[in-house]
């Protein structure tokens, strides 16, 4: 087994007397794709935004790479290497594709820079149209962003969380009401981004992640439920139990 | 037609418009032509009515002044701009008048602040202003200037007139509610100099936020400590709603109210229930017809001009300070700053409430000042509210000395 | 949208506008004086519009509404005349004073709301504003109080021999004008740099921004001390044009102000500001002589623009050049 | 008067001023709430009452009247003012509510000047409600004293409704999700409709309520709306409870600054806001998140 890169000990979370997770631990091989997932209401969604720091738990804390980041602000996530997309399309929606990427990239090079033209800084913009290409979307660079369509706007989030070569990549839900053919691209895409870095996926439809995840995690009510193989997770009796009529 | 059409003639117009007009507009007055009075005044604001006695009063002394053959046939017109009541508005209004309409004088203002911004703008250009509204700041060195004509009562002879009258009637020790501005503060310093020969002692000054709308947190203090008398050095809305709450909180019942300034608007703003027996200084009431035969005159014109409207405090400080003007202009035989500020200094006159004349060394007018008693009974029409129960004679000894505001003489 | 085909000659100018758009603001400005009714509406013309140029830097490239702004037009103003008059600065060492003491107090509030967002911020700007308007009305030895600060005069300006008479309209207005060239040259600057970027991101999506890697609360404290900068120019040299300091300069009415200004300018466009002062100092100038209801005219105006042109006069007259 | 009676009367004083706070806050509270829509044109609803209230009683006699005349006008024109100029500016982000309402108040001011005139009008407290009265630690002023007790009833009919009224049901699930009342079935348009309505009369009633003491001029409700953004800042927005709280507090606050220090009266209460703020930003008792 390779090195836990993201370490999650004992995470509570509770919104009043609601508790979303119940001391849940689970350790993220470095380098693997592995999925989160569970039945509506497992406590997906919660988990992820404890991981991404947009929660801070109620108890347990978060380690990466060897460092508790628990309750470390937003930005300090992506400044680590660790970025995320969010389940609900979340872009600069006026502005440019080209420009939501480069803004993205330029966040490592420059942050409080008033006078020099933004244009003049070449580098910027060739790296943002090289992942525009990566994934697929060099065509569309001079659009605003908001008049894509919903699987390319995904796609374009994707771009902005790799802007800053992250080490490790969340993603809440990447085929959320996509089409199956832009799942498809989608689903190709994260493969491909697995190769060189740790990804960690939340999906609700289980049948996607069985064929691509190495390690998939279950929840459920809150709870870990099972970890393993996908092989593994099938043959799991409790997990059988959870997703009862579905096939699996 | 197309965009750099458009452009073009633009460019074209504005070419035009700048050939048109002089850059030498600072430079030379004209002579010639109408004689021009700016008149900043707020005439929209909580003081509209207030502003539209200062018209009626400055139109009437311009009507008199036009029919009796202006200055060598010159006739005079009135600019009056509305300054809002804010300062920034009032220097901006100035500038026009001076820069663009080529005022020969300036006259107007309706409070402390406005009249000093006004008279900052027209002092750095040498151009008369008079003021008509009570401040004692414009009279000391650093504000005043050459150019500078304070036609309306200070505050130090305002309220000093007052106390002399109330002290001696209704007792020694003595409480403030003042609005924390430079108006209620110089009127505070007003009485308690007036008092210091009657041995009067302060209980209290409590100095409330100016346009506060609520004064009760202010009262039960003061109640506590039984005052025999309670100035309230405050002006307008606030003298009402404060002069209101205070009786409502039953303080009249061993308080005699006081205010610097009892004015016939505040009054008819607020009621005769609120000011009954409130006693107060007052540059000019209409009453005043029974005893001075110039305010006699002074209320016929008024009368005949306006539809028998009595003239208020405002529209009598709107006439003598335009009338003195163009008087003074008639005196020089020109409209010249310098020579216009001259006859002013030397002119001795008496257009509304007996003889008048402006002190040498700061421009004061030194005028009568008159003590009201507002009543609820015994009155002969709508506009018959005070009575008069003193008049204090013109008296140089009663303002401040030249020495203490900073001048020479 | 850069690189985005000019089909049209209406395009074509659109794009030229804005990419010489300092050069266009300034050209209008020249021309102003000739086209106002006085020469002192073209100059309360230009301090205002900087005014809302500086307020617009926060509203309309960051998304932030404050109802604060007259605590920088405000101080800016006083710290310049208390200066000259107190301590006879010279008028030049003056306007960095002005500008000076508005970051400062930007930086103060700044620290303060920047934690608050959306409507919660505009209520804490206006009540904290309102804190800075009753300092310096206390301050009465210094600032004059409730009467204001008068004496701020500047009679020639000595331009190393070459002697220029302040008091001429349009001499002041021009050597105002240099100042609000030099601030409209930043502010373009900023909007084209990196930083400007990040405001954009900011406004577009702060979650997103933060995500990305972005500080959001250090981004928009700059932004709110930069703004706070300008709006403190506009205050210093409006004193040097009144030649005094209102205390109504700090009152929350002069806040509300600009956001009209910016709102009905359009916001978010780089000569917005200065459409949206020139509209209602001259509507307010005209109507003051027709009406007593001026505030009337302008609030009705104000509501049509608010529900049918959300992008204000210049804003959507780009909006049309483009669809042409 | 003792010390100890001289403060007990301040404190009085205080919560007869708090009450006005605590009646205008709790409209400002409740169509932020409800709608999170800012009434920047809360204190000119404040005038028109005081405006409708002083008209009525005087062509009436009747103080009962003149309320009840306040509640339905203001609350109408309220309704009116949501329908055809609020709700065309939802969805379109919080700002444009809060600027059309800022142009709204200059518009309300100026309408009152060119009907009733600029220099306002002349407002006597009801005959029966004149004088003071000794409350056991000095006089105070009857009418001041009913004041309290009308604030208390309307807060207490307010509360009623909002917690044992199907509407206020509606409304209090409303604030909280409105895609809740959605899901069940309910206009939340008429809802929204109606909670505007219900906060600007309320506002009128504090007008109405204040006029006796105060002078009913059009500027009336500008440093009212200040002050009462700075009460539900204090209490914390779209919380009604925390509106009375607040609104209290302070009334209280203030009077006392006003016992020992005049001068710093109306700094103490920013400065009470501001310390709120550095401690607990969304407010005493508002909930976390809902600026965002």
């Amino acid at each position: 087994m390779n090195h836990p890169i993201l370490v999650a000990e004992n995470i509570t979370k509770r919104f009043g007397a609601f508790v979303a997770l119940k001391n849940v631990s689970v350790a993220f091989e470095a380098g693997r794709l592995t999925a989160i997932i569970g039945p509506n209401g497992a406590g997906k969604s919660t988990f992820f935004n404890v991981l991404t720091g947009a929660f801070a738990p109620t108890s347990g804390n978060v380690n990466y790479d060897g460092h508790d980041i628990t309750g470390k602000k937003q930005h300090e996530f992506a400044r680590m290497g660790i970025a995320k997309s969010f389940q609900i399309t979340n872009l600069f929606p006026q502005l440019s594709v080209l420009e939501n990427v480069r803004v993205a990239v330029q966040m490592r090079h420059s942050r409080f820079q008033l006078l020099t033209p933004r244009q003049s800084m070449k580098g910027l913009i060739d790296q943002a149209e090289g992942l525009l290409n990566l994934v697929g979307l060099s065509s569309y660079s001079s659009q605003t962003a908001r008049d894509l369509a919903h699987g390319q706007q995904r796609c374009l989030e994707i771009a902005m969380a790799l802007a800053c070569d992250p080490k490790l990549l969340l993603l809440d839900e990447p085929t959320a009401g996509m089409s199956p053919e832009e799942t498809l691209v989608m689903m190709d895409l994260i493969v491909r981004l697995a190769d060189q870095r740790t990804v960690i996926l939340v999906e609700h439809k289980m049948k996607l992640v069985m064929g691509i995840c190495k390690r998939i995690i279950v929840l459920h009510h809150g709870e870990f439920l099972a970890e393993g193989t996908p092989d593994d997770v099938r043959a799991n009796d409790e997990v059988k139990r959870v997703y009862l009529g579905q096939s699996i | 037609m197309s965009e750099t059409n458009i452009r073009r003639r633009k460019l074209l117009l504005s070419a035009a418009a700048a050939a048109t007009t002089p850059f030498w507009i600072n430079s030379v007055r004209a002579q010639e032509g109408p004689i021009r009075i700016g008149y900043p005044v707020p005439l929209t604001g909580p003081y509209a009515a207030e502003a539209k006695d200062q018209v009626q009063g400055a139109e009437l002394a311009i009507m008199e002044f036009n029919e009796s053959g202006g200055l060598n046939g010159r006739k005079c017109e009135l600019l009056v701009r509305d300054t809002k009541l804010s300062p920034g508005e009032a220097a901006t209004r100035t500038l026009e008048l001076i820069e663009k309409d080529k005022a020969n004088f300036i006259v107007g203002s309706l409070s402390s602040s406005v009249q000093l911004a006004v008279n900052n703008v027209a002092k750095e250009r040498r151009i008369i202003y008079s003021s008509i509204s009570q401040s004692d700041t414009i009279n000391e060195v650093k504000d005043w200037s050459p150019y500078t004509f304070h036609e309306a009562m200070n505050p130090t002879m305002t309220a000093g007139a007052v106390g002399r009258y109330v002290f001696p009637k209704y007792g020694k020790r003595i409480a403030f509610l003042t609005a924390d501005y430079a108006y209620g503060h110089e009127m505070v310093k007003g009485f308690q100099r007036a008092g210091k020969p009657f041995g009067v002692e302060t209980l209290i000054d409590i100095r409330h936020p100016i346009g506060a709308s609520d004064y009760s947190t202010f009262l039960p203090r003061i109640m506590s400590l039984k005052p025999d008398i309670l100035f309230f050095c405050n002006f307008g809305r606030d003298l009402i709603s404060s002069i209101k709450q205070a009786g409502d909180f039953g303080l009249k019942n061993n308080t005699r109210f006081v205010t610097p300034q009892l004015t016939l608007t505040a009054r008819l703003a607020g009621g005769s229930d609120v000011f009954d027996g409130v006693i107060g200084g007052a540059t000019y009431y209409w009453r005043l017809e029974d005893t001075v035969p110039s305010a006699k005159a002074f209320n016929d014109k008024y009368r005949k001009a306006y539809a028998g409207a009595v003239p208020s405090d405002f529209s009598a400080l709107g006439y003598s300070s335009v009338r003195a003007i163009l008087t003074a202009a008639r005196n020089a035989g020109s409209t010249d700053s310098d020579k216009v500020s001259t006859a002013l200094r030397q002119l001795k006159y008496d257009f509304t409430k007996g003889p008048e004349y402006y002190r040498n060394c700061d421009h004061q007018a030194v005028q009568s000042v008159l003590v009201i008693e507002s009543k609820s009974k015994n009155m002969k029409d709508k506009n018959d509210v005070f009575d008069i129960v003193a008049i204090e004679k013109p008296d140089e000894s009663h303002l401040r000395s030249c020495q203490e505001l900073g001048h020479k003489a | 949208m850069e690189g985005a085909p000019s089909r049209t000659p209406y395009r074509l100018i659109a794009t030229q506008v804005s990419r010489h758009r300092v050069a266009a603001v300034i050209a209008f400005l020249v021309v102003l004086p000739w086209l106002t009714p006085s020469h002192a509406l073209a100059a309360n013309i230009l301090i205002f519009g900087l005014y809302a140029v500086g307020f617009n830097l926060l509203f309309g490239y960051t998304g932030l509404l404050s109802f604060g702004h007259a605590a920088f037009l405000g101080s800016g103003s006083y710290a310049t005349g208390v200066v000259m008059v107190h301590y006879g600065w010279p008028w030049w060492l003056a306007i960095p004073a002005g500008i000076t003491l508005a970051a400062l107090i930007g930086l103060c509030m700044g620290y303060l709301v920047i934690r608050s967002r959306g409507i919660y911020f505009a209520m804490v700007t206006l009540a904290l504003g309102q804190c800075v308007y009753f300092a310096f009305y206390k301050a009465e030895a210094i600032t004059g109080g409730e009467n204001g600060l008068r004496g701020v005069n500047v009679e020639t300006i000595d331009l190393l021999g070459w002697k220029l008479d302040f008091q001429d309209p349009i001499t002041k207005y021009f050597v105002m004008l240099v100042f609000v060239a030099a601030a409209l040259w930043f502010v373009s600057r900023l909007l084209a740099s990196p930083f400007g970027a990040v405001l954009e991101s900011v406004r577009e999506n702060e979650k997103r921004a933060a995500a990305c890697g972005y500080d959001v609360a250090r981004t928009k404290l700059l932004a709110f001390v930069i703004s706070a900068a300008i709006c403190g120019l506009a205050g210093a040299l409006r004193a040097l044009h009144l030649s005094i300091v209102p205390i109504d300069s700090l009152h929350y009415l002069t806040s509300g102000q600009v956001v009209m200004m910016s709102l009905l300018g359009g916001m978010g466009t780089f000569f917005g500001p200065f459409v949206g002062a020139a509209t209602i100092l001259w509507v307010e100038d005209v109507a003051t002589i027709l009406t007593k209801s001026w505030q009337l005219v302008v609030g009705v105006i104000f509501i049509i623009f608010v529900l049918f042109f959300p992008r204000g006069i210049w804003g959507s007259f780009l909006h049309w050049l483009g669809r042409r | 008067m003792t010390d100890l009676n001289l403060l007990l009367l301040q404190t009085v004083t205080g919560i007869a001023l708090g009450s006005v706070y605590a009646l205008l806050a709790i409209g400002l509270s409740l169509i932020f709430g409800m709608l999170t829509v800012v009434n920047f044109a809360h204190g000119a609803y404040f005038m028109v009452g005081a405006y409708i209230g002083v008209y009525v009683l005087s062509a009436t006699g009747s103080f009962f009247a003149s309320l009840l005349a306040v509640f339905f006008s203001t609350g109408l024109f309220g309704l009116l003012t949501e329908r055809v100029l609020v709700r065309p500016l939802y969805g379109r982000g919080p700002d444009y509510p809060l600027l059309l309402t800022f142009g709204l108040s200059y518009v309300i001011i100026d309408v009152i000047r060119i009907i009733f005139g600029v220099e306002g009008l002349q407002s006597s407290t009801p005959a029966a409600l004149q004088g003071s009265v000794n409350i056991g630690i000095g006089y105070f002023p009857i009418y001041r004293l009913f004041l309290i007790a009308a604030a208390a009833v309307i807060i207490t009919a307010l509360w009623l409704f909002i917690e044992k009224s199907r509407y206020g049901l509606i409304i209090r699930a409303g604030a909280r999700d409105p895609e809740i009342v959605r899901i069940l079935g309910i206009d939340v348009a008429k809802v929204w409709l109606l909670v505007f309505g219900l906060g600007t009369a309320i506002a009128g009633l504090s007008g109405v309520l204040a006029a006796p003491i105060r002078t009913v001029t059009p500027e009336m409700g500008i440093p009212v709306l200040v002050e009462s953004f700075v009460v539900t800042v204090v209490g914390g927005m779209g919380s009604i409870g925390g509106a009375v709280i607040a609104g209290l507090l302070v009334g209280v606050v203030y009077s006392l600054t006003a016992l020992y220090a005049p001068a710093l009266a109306e700094l103490s209460i920013f400065a009470l806001m501001a310390l709120v703020l550095v401690v607990r930003p969304q407010g005493l008792f508002g909930r976390e998140g809902l600026m965002e």
